[in-house]
């Protein structure tokens, strides 16, 4: 072997051994074999059928690729071949622990293109119905957390508490999961008489939820040596993987759309904070989540006591016709933002719905947060990222 | 590492809990255990959880009013509503009227296995013939027998609540039920007791 | 400029000065631009210059990076795969001029002309403004004589984030991304063939199952009706109702 | 040992056997019952099971007779043998332990006088089998989770081990019933009532007895060889039917068996104040003292599994060699320098 060949050798296998070691940010001198391991897609932690195929080297983490499309459903092709109001039949159905707040953006969407505004007593009622999806998607957050980071009972308070809120919402909207009751132009229906107090008695309740998780979770001592500077994400990376939600906010990113790109509901009338934290890590992500449940509390209180009266419904033809054009809306959803690019060509249906989902950039982070951790950190940068699965595969 | 507070604070939440689950009542009974009360689950098979009024369970069919128009199967996102009738020939509403031509329904399926219970067929329903019950216990072992048809589909009308009133600064109206079990649930027989003349019955065929 | 952090929604004169601004930043690279009243402004620049746009504006301070997509402008051959006959009657009973009046026009906001158009969506958290940009993606021969979609850069090392998405672009649309290191589907199997999003990809959903909204009552054939007519009246008077 | 009845060695032997025999089932399924059913039920708002006998007691029957039922899987890379002797081993393991517990000055199947020396001993080899079932299972999750149960072995053990030595130097024997009479002819500055439990003054040692139990038992906090959540049940993540069925019970009468070490070690064992200690009525009234107290320790030892996350396998290192070993040590030093001074 000449020695030039050597060199080129010596020279490709060094490029090689720093490329590892840049990569996997792990000591490659260890002769360690590396292990394939499929997390998903039937795993627990990714409630859903997500797989995540890792590179181990040990118990610690070379690449994390996540695999989705076990659930995909098409429903951006789905919607072109339906009408607007059976599209918020499937629109329900992308993040299914906040169906209300889904069908909100699309039909406000849809309002632009007709150029309706609902009454302001149906934008009241739409933004009590958006915040309390957001509470009953969160809790549940709030609770997963624990079993992702091994305690079993903070979910069964998730379950027992947000089962309050979700009978509020069937109560209004006659669906728990499902309500389908936006409308272009209002609502389905009024709300029935009783319901503003029973809902602040509920709103009670689940403060003193956030409060029993702080103490139970958030305050453990444990839980902090879990989540702590566990999967960072630096704001400027958060922006530009298109994060959102509480995971951008956690990131040091003071960007709410409710407060900073309303697009009229009514939550500029209420007296309600973003809050956001420094860390970028996984504490942070469930602090940030924690603070605007008791925040979203707050701005629904402040609603029931200020629900103007009127009609709830302006006035649209019974069948829907939307003119031609294009309109992007997009809301603060419990997962983050949630935006429906809606292209009519003037017919009954949509021509065209892009649907940004906000998982679907929220776990785009995925390989880039996972390097270098742990098996155990896989589930807490899962959980704490918190997506829905119908929400990343639509 | 672990400093205390955090730690027993955690353990005080779930012995309150259980406290709370045990032991429901206040006062004099403070110490009589009752988990029955104290718990929020529900025993389903033994007792039964009531669904808000509004709840979206089950979609029943008043038949009488219904004309066979065909707007909820068209408006239906998933295709799940069949519907076929025939015209009969009424006698007038009161006297000195013509004849009326009347569609009768002869099916009425809804494919529960289809349905996503969005309930566009109720809303879009001009003669208010469709109804929501929250009624859930409908199950079947083979996916083809959720396919129920009209006669099921009216008995359920039975289960239908009143209408909620509304909170105060509404002005919607509150909607009426209509009367149920004028007859024995068969409202084609129903008009044809009432001296109705159609293909089905009477001449025809 | 878009100023205004204390107002939720800018209004035109924001979004207006935004374009202009915006306009001369980029200068040839913009085609057009349009401004929809309180909704959005839209840039449709030059595809060759697709990233290099990417770039500036995300140095203007739009690092926020929202979502990347692409609209396919065809008709569908197959139409809505719903009778027609439901849009007709829509349309009769209604009867009003908005919906006669804007029956299948196309408005394309920020114009063009391509069959395909590649969408994006940046934010600008400082400035809390946000911005479409558009490009046509032309056509191009391919070797079998059929006409794709012209490849187009790929903006992964301007927002590491557009990664999925243009995953995501390329299997639903069949557009190529030039520099994008893995374009494997990210929804559908390895093994699956066509472009789902493409207007001329037919849902076979709505085309294995007759649609139930067809009329189906059956009429009273001619011969007996005025049978019919004369049995029901003449039990009506007899039944006592006609006194 | 006193003989009892007058009986002979294989009479004897084969009573002690239908005992013990008896004893451990009861033992896991009253604690799996109590703790693991009603009371997590209790502490998250459930009710628990209610069908299965007079509320729900005979649940867990139910679900044996469930389990024995089901299909004897095995993956078809495992290694047959391991994979089948696996279970086996664990739950001999704590079969084992039960040996010497003593319940009674006349109440023990053998009284050993290395007792605590076995008891620690026998018990380190349920991780023998966790390894084995991490590894015979040819599943990568199981073999993670025999691994991190390896890792704990070394990292618990040793604090577990050196907070036991405080309680030996305090009662001068390894024989458990002489651990019970120190604490029995104790005193406290001459207050000798109650004895001299040595939770008294083996406190730090008592902590890190029952911290260093709850990583042997793999009890959240320190559950990562099972961690449902992660592995999907680690080392067990592959067994079905009865051989998971001998995992579960081995797990729950384990943790009876270290509730029954820790009474006798700390709390004073079958000793009732005020009683002779070799009084014949202890025989009947010791082991139901042994019982409450026995539930005492497990409903902690639960309490804990209930509440709290788990921590990473090496935070929980860090933990062991950082806090744990340093203490037990600082502990057995004090009490030296006690033993000799006082």
């Amino acid at each position: 072997m000449s020695s030039a060949t050597a060199a080129t050798d010596l020279r490709s296998q060094q490029a090689y051994v720093a490329a590892q070691a840049a990569d996997a940010r792990v000591n490659v001198e260890l002769d360690t074999g590396d292990m394939t391991l499929n997390i998903g897609p039937q795993h627990p932690a990714t409630h859903g059928t997500l797989r995540i195929a890792c590179q181990l080297d040990g118990e610690q983490v070379i690449s994390a690729e996540p695999l989705m499309g076990y659930m995909h459903r098409g429903y951006e092709k789905l919607c072109e071949v339906r009408t607007y109001p059976q599209c918020t039949t499937l629109i329900n159905r992308i993040d299914w622990l906040g169906s209300f707040a889904n069908e909100v953006p699309f039909i406000l969407a849809a309002e632009q293109l007709m150029g309706v505004e609902a009454p302001p007593r149906a934008q009241w009622i739409r933004t009590i119905l958006f915040e309390l999806s957001r509470i009953a998607n969160v809790s549940l957050f709030l609770g997963d957390m624990g079993v992702q980071v091994g305690a079993l009972t903070p979910v069964f308070f998730a379950f027992r508490d947000r089962e309050r809120v979700l009978n509020q919402i069937e109560e209004v909207t006659g669906g728990r999961f499902h309500p389908n009751f936006d409308r272009i132009g209002g609502l389905k229906d009024d709300i029935p008489r009783g319901w503003i107090a029973e809902t602040h008695a509920v709103m009670a309740k689940m403060r003193g939820f956030c409060d029993e998780m702080e103490d139970l979770l958030m305050g453990n001592e444990i839980f902090q040596t879990r989540c702590r500077s566990v999967g960072v994400i630096p704001g400027d990376v958060a922006l530009s993987y298109g994060l959102s939600g509480a995971n951008l906010r956690a990131s040091g990113v003071d960007w709410d759309l409710r407060r900073d790109a309303n697009p009229g509901l009514a939550w500029d009338q209420v007296d309600w904070r973003v809050w956001t934290h420094p860390d970028g890590d996984s504490f942070a992500r469930y602090w940030v989540r924690l603070q605007e449940t008791r925040e979203a509390t707050k701005i629904v209180d402040q609603l029931l006591d200020g629900i103007p009266s009127g009609p709830i419904m302006a006035k649209v033809p019974r069948i829907i016709k939307v003119p031609a054009g294009e309109a992007y809306v997009s809301t603060e959803n419990p997962l983050g933002e949630m935006g429906y690019y809606v292209v009519s060509k003037g017919g009954l249906g949509p021509f065209r719905v892009k649907i940004r989902t906000p998982s679907f950039s929220n776990i785009s982070v995925v390989p880039w947060v996972m390097r270098g951790t742990y098996v155990p950190d896989i589930i807490t940068i899962l959980g704490s990222l918190y997506f829905i699965l119908g929400d990343i595969d639509r | 590492m672990p400093q205390l507070p955090g730690l027993l604070k955690g353990l005080g939440v779930t012995a309150r809990t259980a406290m709370r689950t045990l032991f429901p009542k206040r006062g004099m009974r403070t110490l009589i255990p009752a988990p029955q009360q104290g718990s929020v689950t529900v025993q389903y098979p033994h007792e039964k959880e009531a669904p808000p009024d509004r709840a979206r369970g089950v979609i029943a069919l008043h038949e009488e009013n219904c004309t066979a128009c065909m707007l909820c199967s068209r408006s239906c996102p998933d295709w799940c509503i069949y519907i076929e009738g025939h015209k009969v020939k009424a006698p007038p509403r009161r006297a000195g009227g013509a004849v009326r031509t009347v569609n009768v329904v002869d099916r009425f399926d809804i494919d529960y296995a289809l349905c996503m219970y969005c309930g566009i067929c109720v809303e879009v329903c001009p003669f208010d013939a469709l109804f929501w019950t929250p009624e859930y216990e409908y199950s079947e072992p083979h996916i083809a027998d959720l396919l129920h048809d009209r006669i099921r589909l009216s008995e359920w009308m039975e289960t239908v609540p009143e209408f909620l009133d509304y909170e105060p600064g509404s002005e919607q109206k509150v909607r009426k039920v209509p009367e149920f079990g004028t007859d024995d649930f068969a409202p084609a027989r129903k008009l044809e007791s009432d001296g109705a003349r159609g293909l089905a019955s009477g001449a025809g065929s | 400029m878009a100023d205004d952090t204390g107002d939720e929604q800018p209004g035109d004169e924001a979004r207006e000065a935004l374009a202009a601004e915006l306009s001369e930043l980029l200068g040839d690279a913009v085609v057009e631009s349009h401004v929809e009243a309180g909704q959005n402004l839209w840039l449709r620049v030059d595809i060759e210059l697709w990233r290099a746009v990417m770039a500036a504006l995300r140095d203007a301070g739009f690092a926020y990076f929202g979502f990347l997509s692409a609209i396919d402008w065809t008709d569908a051959p197959e139409g809505r795969y719903e009778d027609t006959e439901f849009d007709a009657a829509g349309v009769g009973e209604e009867d009003d001029e908005a919906s006669s009046a804007t029956a299948e026009e196309t408005v394309r906001r920020g114009g063009g002309e391509t069959r395909f158009q590649l969408l994006a969506q940046l934010h600008s958290p400082a400035r809390q403004a946000a911005v479409l940009i558009k490009a046509d993606v032309p056509e191009a021969a391919s070797s079998d004589g059929s006409s794709a979609p012209a490849s187009v850069p790929s903006i992964i090392d301007v927002f590491t984030g557009a990664d999925w998405h243009e995953r995501e672009a390329h299997e639903m649309f069949g557009l190529v991304f030039d520099g994008h290191p893995n374009l494997a589907p990210i929804y559908l199997p390895t093994e699956f063939e066509g472009h789902p999003l493409r207007k001329d990809f037919p849902l076979l959903a709505r085309a294995v199952k007759p649609w139930p909204g067809v009329v189906d009552i059956e009429e009273i054939p001619p011969e007996l009706e005025a049978q019919l007519e004369a049995e029901v009246m003449a039990e009506f008077e007899a039944s006592g109702a006609g006194a | 040992m006193t003989d009892l009845l007058g009986l002979a060695y294989w009479a004897e032997t084969s009573i002690k056997l239908g005992v013990a025999l008896i004893v451990i089932p009861t033992a896991a399924l009253m604690l799996g019952y109590l703790f693991l059913l009603k009371m997590m039920a209790f502490m998250q708002s459930r009710l628990g099971p209610q069908d299965v006998g007079p509320y729900g007691t005979l649940q867990l029957i139910a679900d044996a007779v469930k389990f024995l039922q089901k299909e004897d899987i095995h993956p078809a890379a495992a290694d047959r043998r391991v994979f089948r002797a696996a279970p086996v081993v664990v739950l001999a393991s704590s079969f084992l332990l039960f040996v010497v517990l003593p319940t009674g000055p006349d109440a023990v199947v053998e009284n050993l006088d290395t007792g605590i020396f076995y008891a620690m001993a026998v018990s380190s080899l349920s991780v023998l089998g966790v390894l084995m079932a991490g590894w015979a299972s040819a599943n990568k999750y199981a073999l993670l989770g025999g691994l991190r149960a390896a890792g704990q072995l070394i990292a618990y053990e040793l604090p577990l081990i050196l907070a036991v030595m405080g309680v030996v130097i305090q009662a001068d024997s390894l024989n458990l019933q002489e651990i019970v009479r120190a604490q029995a002819e104790g005193e406290i500055f001459g207050f000798g009532l109650i004895g001299n439990p040595f939770i008294l003054t083996q406190f730090i040692g008592f902590l890190i007895f029952m911290i260093s139990a709850q990583a042997e038992l793999t009890q959240t906090p320190f559950d990562m060889p099972v961690a449902e959540t992660e592995l999907v049940g680690g080392f067990h993540v592959e067994y079905t039917g009865f051989r998971f069925l001998l995992f579960f019970m081995a797990e729950v009468a384990t943790a009876f068996a270290f509730s029954a070490l820790a009474t006798v070690m700390f709390l004073g064992g079958w000793w009732i104040p005020g009683f002779d200690f070799n009084a014949p009525a202890l025989n009947v009234l010791g082991p139901v003292v042994m019982l409450v107290k026995i539930l005492v320790v497990a409903f902690i030892i639960f309490w804990i599994r209930f509440t709290y996350p788990r921590l990473r396998e090496d935070q929980l290192q860090k933990f062991a060699w950082k806090v744990l070993i340093p203490l037990s040590l600082a502990n057995i030093v004090v009490t030296g320098i006690f033993k000799v001074v006082l």
